[in-house]
């Protein structure tokens, strides 16, 4: 039996055994290179994953399933699509990077690579878990070393962000588990055998009333609507962004972020159709105001961390107001842009991450000039936060795009204020830029050093990823359009038109104009 | 035999009703516990005869590990009151307040 | 009247009158006293339910051994000087005598509502569970279908004496470096 | 929708080098123009001239192409696919399009060739010719897109590369606000314009120019292509600073004065004229659109005009002259006179570029000053950079017979012949004010007594600066006889494009126009030339007496002023509020609040923990007697 995904989700913890076994007596380097030799295997293996996926296939692919706890109906099932292999793979990518970018750590190394590597397990399980159960009990794996990320290796005010970042969390998991635990009732009662199957309570799932449903759907809505996390439960996200360690802000923004999208998308809309559809208008417009709000707000910090926190509330609105326009653009560039983000947000939060490194401040008003003395470093930032703003030709563009008129096609009023923001995310990247690169140098700003080798090992790939994607989108996308249209047919109310391309060809016949010979 | 089971059952539920008084209303934590061996006791007694109303030896045989294990728990019991006792030097249990909120 | 129930009418309320002694005697001693002929009424009772062997058991072991150890640790505290029975916590007592009566009273309403007050027993628990005497039979059942029990409490016993000992050790006084290096014996 | 039936034509294997060649070059510049040193402006400059030629060699193919093959696209890979929502980047070569890649990459090749001289002693020269490539790059793939969405990245690519041209001089504070502003300021439009090419992707389906083009009369009502129509143009609007987005281009004169010339004249400025006209087909289905164009193309000819009049700096004069101009294409787009305003395109961007070239050859010899009240009588000290500016200020002005006489002249014409008169006479006023104010830059310029120190030892530019300065004079001259008359040689060009121009016969003959126009240009520029020229007016004396005027021009009518009180400050206030009020009291109040009632509610049920463990034991049993009667009422 194939046991591909349980390799790409289990093998960091083989860094961590490792770790473990050696003790106290590894040395500080030598726990860096395990955690990056472990993570740099899960990517290849992804890639394996990625090599393997037939992106013909609508549905699930390279099954595993074993029972767990066979009298309870606890199932051991993974499963991959279009929408999870490239979160999968964003999440593969992302770690050896953020391992990378934590070179400079000194203090604790073993452990904090040992919560690095924990994390990415629990991260990889989430994503291709298909047993409800076998998902949550990942989800709530995240936040044990994300918590100690945050707690132990983080700024002044760590121990707050860390605190107020798990109980959010852990607030949000009450509801969800509560929900799972219905579900898995009502299971044994109509199947007469309890089942956190995914597939199977999706069709169970429909003969439930329709006021249950609505109920269960609020349950999974608000444990996802923190970790996107959704206006308004998203006050914790500016704290731990700040207070995180450069690699914990990049996970944070990359990967953890999508978890809740993730959820929304796979468990919202394939368990409950109907409330998703009765539903949509209330979580469209939570994400409209955070897209408007999370920029406005990120217009005035002074924090750059702050800043692109702020903006990551915006970004994430995009993705959930694609995914609740239920039309196949709208979905597919949802879940393009949950790619996107993680990237370019990503890779925002490293250049931070070495900018601070560098001046030992993240107060904006206290820099200034850095172009002249680190040109390289400051374009990277200006590029990345070009592809943050959404400059055609890279790679936010793209998926932006595809939600707008996703949404668009539903109701016109979302479309524009989602774009709207827009305007916001230039003004408010191109004014940090400016008052970090541009005007005068401080005078004790003028020997620092541009980037290292190091850092440009760090950076390259994910810049060339943000430029790849952008032009070539379809790299992602032909993964990515079937499962995004198997999730559309199951959700879209009937007689939708879910497929913008259509437009025309419903409306009307169209005396095409004849163009060459 | 001609005594109806339920005698034995009622006389059970009296001894275990005056052996609950007992450890809510002393305060010196051997006489509580002596209590608590009256509890059981009682038990013990509704465990025989239902052993005897049904025709089988299963309640003898739990009573008989209840016995047991009571006599376990006794060693240990006596060996914690005697340990609080060296630390405060009373078996008063109302002494004990460290659990206070 | 049978002899099975002149023997329960007698000892029945002795052990009552024996029980509601523990509990108002002030001194310790005393209640122990008062224990040891509750539980001696309630082998009695064993007996007449055909349980000659718990009957044994219940009078050894408990009155027996279980008593005496709890005599031996009265005398070894010195606590038998007697109790303050007044009772400082407001509402403690009357509350949890109504609480004990409503506990009786409930048990006496499910051995009405389970068997009925007048239940009597089949005869023959003589002559067909206990045929080869009551104590063959028992050993039969506790050694065929309750070994692995039984050998688990033996452990349990065991577990128990060490924890005793454990517990009831005296904390030897350390050694300080400095007494250790003066070569003084703590 | 690709022609390519028989053997693939030429077009096919050459369309694409054209935006690839300055591609090539932006890259190998950004990343190793340090150590090409000089070399890397004439690699740019060579690769510029190259694509130039190419683009000629493609015009005469497609000259020589029988229309049914016309026009070619060429799909160069799937960009986008998702469902049956497909966009490709296609290339297409049509006439309009050959139009503007010939303006395109010869005017830019002559300005590379400029900025050799000019940035000659700038420490990120190699830098420099990185962006300018790249600016020509996006400009091409604007302009030959197939499909709005390549038209779109073009349209925000130039607009990148304008943001980081204007603020080259990263150092001084004020470059980089002029640098924000003009990105920010045209992304307003662009994301109006995003919306309108949403609308239109979930109208059509498509963003095909020709799918939306043929199919535009059938699918949209005349409100849907009103409200598409004005959506693109408020992109238009933004990118030609129109009014009222027109606030960037005056500050974006920080930007070293190739730059100027480069985003003024020849190219991203006019983008928006390039796409009223590209996308004429909505305007026209919706009717109203082209009089909103119209209207805003004249207001913007007559504000800019007025504000160029009062301003001091050479180079702000010329930027407000470029909104002016622009203002007269939009307003010949919107009287449907597609050709005229791609003739007048073509025309202003060889006087403008020559224009600014020559003010910054000017500024060069002036040692960075770019006051104009501080110069004076330079003809003498710099005369070829005089002559070349005279006669780009002679076209501008509409002085026959070069080529700005003749574009203005058609436009005025078609407007007075379709019996549009309010129009003329609008018009006409807005030539009075640009003869004005590019007569008070010659002249306080070039003659009278040099007014300062600078002035007095102002020298010539080198000869790689002044070539490009001549030829573009020379263009600026004799561009005109492309199109002599509203329906010459461009306008036929052009028209299986765009249509015929409109006719009519009402008011003036064409001759009487002419003769107005010439004879108001020379008037006024003589006018000019007593006043600021002669020496016999005291012309500081004047400006003095007009005081409010003058001041409500220079300021260009206080429009920033009121942006700033209007909409930055409110934005500036609600995100505030936002961000200390509604996120840190409300929501974290609420949080914390949360938090505060559970550690009440603790510190009130702490009290049930008493220690005593009897009175737990109590409650023990009491709740064990409950569940005793519960079961027992359940039985």
């Amino acid at each position: 039996m194939n046991r591909l995904l349980t390799v790409t989700t289990f093998l960091p913890l083989a860094g961590v055994v490792f770790l473990l076994i050696g003790g106290r007596s590894i040395r500080n380097d030598a726990a860096r290179i395990v955690a990056l030799a472990a993570t740099l295997a899960t990517f290849l293996v992804s890639l394996v994953v990625f090599g393997k996926f037939d992106p013909e296939v609508a549905g699930f692919q390279l099954i595993e399933q074993t029972t767990w706890v066979r009298s309870l109906g606890f199932g051991y099932l993974l499963g991959i699509d279009g929408v999870s292999l490239w979160l999968v793979l964003l999440t593969t990518f992302l770690f050896p990077v953020s391992v990378l970018a934590s070179w400079k750590i000194d203090k604790d190394v073993r452990l904090y690579m040992i919560a690095m590597l924990v994390l990415e397990t629990a991260v990889i399980g989430t994503f291709l878990a298909l047993d409800l159960l076998l998902f949550f009990v990942f989800f709530e794996a995240i936040l044990v070393p994300m918590y100690l990320l945050i707690g132990g290796w983080g700024g002044k005010r760590r121990i707050y962000a860390a605190v107020k970042f798990f109980l959010y969390t852990m607030a949000g998991s009450a509801f969800l588990l509560v929900s799972i635990l219905f579900l898995f009732g009502r299971a044994g009662d109509t199947l007469g055998q309890g089942t956190f199957d995914v597939r199977a309570l999706a069709q169970l799932a429909t003969t439930l009333p329709v006021v249950t449903a609505r109920w269960l759907f609020l349950g999974f809505f608000v444990a996802f609507a923190v970790k996107v996390p959704l206006f308004p439960l998203h006050t914790w996200l500016p704290d731990a962004h700040t207070e995180a360690p450069t690699a914990g802000s990049v996970l944070l923004a990359g990967v953890l972020l999508k978890v809740g999208t993730y959820g929304l998308l796979r468990f919202n809309l394939a368990l409950f159709p109907e409330a998703s559809r009765y539903f949509a208008d209330f979580v469209s417009i939570l994400a409209v105001i955070g897209i408007v709000y999370g920029a406005a707000v990120a217009l005035i910090q002074t924090d750059i961390k702050r800043l692109v926190a702020y903006s990551s509330v915006s970004h994430l609105g995009f993705v959930v107001l694609g995914v609740f326009a239920f039309t196949q653009q709208g979905v597919a560039g949802g879940v393009l842009q949950m790619v996107n983000h993680g990237l370019a947000t990503g890779a925002l939060f490293l250049l931070v991450g070495m900018v601070y490194e560098r001046t030992h401040t993240r107060e904006l008003d206290e820099m200034g000039g850095l172009a002249s003395v680190m040109p390289w470093l400051t374009g990277a930032f200006l590029f990345t936060a070009f592809a943050s703003v959404g400059l055609p030709g890279l790679n936010n563009f793209v998926g932006e795009f595809l939600v707008v008129i996703g949404t668009f096609a539903v109701n016109g009023w979302y479309g524009s204020m989602a774009v709207l923001a827009v305007i916001l995310a230039a003004i408010y990247l191109l004014w940090s830029y400016q008052r970090m690169a541009l005007g005068p140098v401080r005078e004790e700003h003028r020997s620092l050093p541009d980037v290292s080798l190091r850092e440009v090992t760090v950076l390259v790939p994910v810049l060339a990823l943000l430029l790849v994607l952008g032009v070539y989108p379809k790299l992602a996308t032909d993964a990515i359009d079937p499962a995004s249209e198997a999730i559309v047919a199951q959700v879209a109310p009937d007689g939708r038109n879910t497929d913008v391309g259509d437009a025309v060809l419903a409306d009307a016949e169209l005396p095409l104009q004849e163009v060459g010979g | 035999m001609r005594t109806p089971i339920s005698y034995f059952l009622i006389l059970s539920g009296v001894l275990f009703a005056i052996g609950t008084v007992g450890v809510l209303v002393r305060r010196n934590a051997l006489l509580i516990f002596m209590s608590v061996e009256l509890q059981l006791n009682a038990v013990n007694l509704a465990l025989v005869a239902f052993s005897r109303l049904h025709g089988n030896l299963t309640g003898q045989v739990l009573a008989f590990f209840s016995m047991v294990v009571a006599a376990a728990e006794v060693v240990v019991g006596l060996a914690i009151i005697v340990a609080v006792y060296r630390r405060g030097r009373t078996v008063n249990v109302d002494a004990a307040r460290e659990l206070a909120g | 009247m049978p002899l099975d129930n002149v023997v329960f009418w007698v000892f029945a309320p002795i052990s009552v009158a024996s029980a509601i002694g523990m509990l108002t005697r002030r001194n310790a001693v005393h209640a122990a006293l008062f224990l040891v002929v509750n539980f001696f009424c309630l082998s009695v009772m064993y007996l007449i339910l055909d349980a000659p062997f718990l009957f044994a058991v219940q009078i050894v072991v408990y009155a027996g051994a279980i008593m005496v150890l709890f005599l031996f640790v009265i005398m070894l505290l010195g606590v038998d000087r007697g109790d303050d029975l007044k009772e400082r916590l407001l509402g403690q007592r009357p509350l949890a005598i109504v609480l004990g009566v409503g506990v009786a009273v409930e048990l006496f309403l499910a051995a009405r509502a389970g068997i009925g007050l007048s239940t009597r027993v089949a005869p023959g628990f003589a002559e067909q569970v206990n045929r080869d005497g009551n104590t063959q039979a028992l050993a039969e059942v506790l050694f065929r279908d309750y070994f692995l029990p039984f050998e688990i409490t033996s452990i349990l016993l065991i577990v128990a004496a060490i924890a005793a000992m454990v517990l009831a050790q005296r904390k030897a006084k350390a050694i300080t470096q400095a007494e250790a290096k003066a070569g003084t014996p703590p | 929708m690709i022609a390519t039936v028989y053997a693939k034509p030429l077009a096919f294997y050459l369309l694409w080098v054209v935006p690839a060649l300055p591609l090539v070059g932006a890259a190998v510049n950004l990343f190793i123009g340090r150590r090409l040193g000089r070399a890397a402006g004439w690699l740019a400059s060579a690769l510029m001239a190259l694509s130039f030629a190419l683009s000629a060699y493609l015009t005469l193919w497609l000259i020589g192409t029988p229309e049914r093959l016309l026009p070619h696209v060429t799909r160069l890979f799937d960009w986008i696919s998702v469902g049956s929502f497909e966009v490709g980047l296609d290339l297409r070569l049509d006439q309009l399009s050959a139009t503007m890649i010939l303006v395109v990459t010869g005017v830019g090749a002559l300005i590379h060739l400029y900025a050799i001289g000019y940035m000659r002693d700038d420490p990120r020269y190699g830098r420099f010719f990185a962006y300018l490539n790249l600016f020509v790059f996006f400009m091409l793939l604007l302009v030959l897109g197939q499909n709005f969405l390549v038209l779109y990245v073009g349209w925000e690519g130039v607009g990148l590369c304008s943001y980081l041209l204007i603020g080259f001089w990263f150092d001084k504070t004020e470059n980089a606000n002029a640098a924000k502003k003009a990105f920010v300021t045209t992304r307003i439009g662009d994301t109006a314009m995003l919306i309108g090419l949403a609308l239109i992707a979930v109208k059509f389906g498509t963003l095909d120019f020709d799918r939306v083009f043929g199919s535009a009369a059938g699918v949209l009502t005349s409100g849907s292509a009103t409200l598409i129509a004005l959506l693109l143009f408020a992109g238009a609007v933004g990118k030609s600073a129109q009014v009222p987005l027109h606030v960037w281009l005056p500050d974006a004169m920080a930007g070293p004065t190739p730059v100027s010339a480069l985003i003024h004249a020849a190219t991203m400025v006019t983008a928006g004229v390039y796409l009223v006209v590209r996308t004429h087909v909505l305007f026209e289905v919706s009717g109203v659109a082209l009089t909103v164009v119209l209207v805003v193309g004249l207001v913007t000819a007559l504000y800019a005009g007025t504000c160029a009049l009062g301003q001091d700096d050479i180079k702000r004069v010329l930027a407000y002259s470029t909104v002016s101009q622009l203002g007269y294409m939009f307003f010949a787009a919107g009287m449907r006179a597609y050709t005229a305003a791609m003739f007048m395109l073509v025309a202003h961007a060889f006087y403008k570029a020559l224009m600014f070239l020559g003010a910054g050859s000017v500024i060069h010899g002036m040692h960075e000053e770019q006051d104009m009240k501080r110069m004076g009588g330079l003809v003498g000290r710099m005369p070829v950079t005089a002559i070349t500016v005279i006669v780009g200020a002679l076209a501008l002005a509409g002085t026959p017979p070069l080529a700005g006489f003749f574009a203005k002249d058609q436009i005025l014409e078609i407007a007075s012949h379709t019996g549009r008169v309010w129009v003329y006479v609008l018009g006409t006023l807005g030539s009075v004010l640009s003869a004005a104010y590019i007569g008070r830059l010659v002249f306080l310029t070039f003659f009278g007594r040099p007014r300062s120190e600078q002035a007095e030892h102002a020298h010539e530019s080198t000869p790689v600066m002044l070539w490009p300065l001549v030829v573009l004079a020379a263009g600026a001259a004799v561009v005109g006889v492309l199109n002599l008359t509203p329906e010459g040689r461009l306008a036929g060009f052009i028209e299986p494009v765009v249509g015929l121009v409109p006719e009519g016969e009402a008011g003036l003959s064409a001759a009487a126009i002419s003769v107005i126009g010439a004879a108001i240009a020379l008037a006024v520029l003589t006018l000019m030339y007593l006043t600021y020229g002669s020496g016999r007016v005291d012309w500081l004396a004047l400006r003095v007496r007009l005081g409010s005027i003058q001041r409500l021009f220079a300021n260009g009518w206080y429009v920033d002023q009121a942006y700033a009180a209007l909409i930055v400050a409110p934005g500036k206030a609600a995100a505030a509020y936002a961000a200390y009020v509604v996120d840190v009291k409300i929501i974290d109040g609420a949080v914390n609040g949360l938090g505060g009632g559970t550690r009440r509610l603790a510190a009130a049920s702490r009290r049930l923990q008493t220690g005593l463990v009897r009175n737990y034991a109590l409650a023990f049993l009491a709740g064990g007697v409950a569940v005793l009667v519960y079961v027992g009422l359940r039985l």
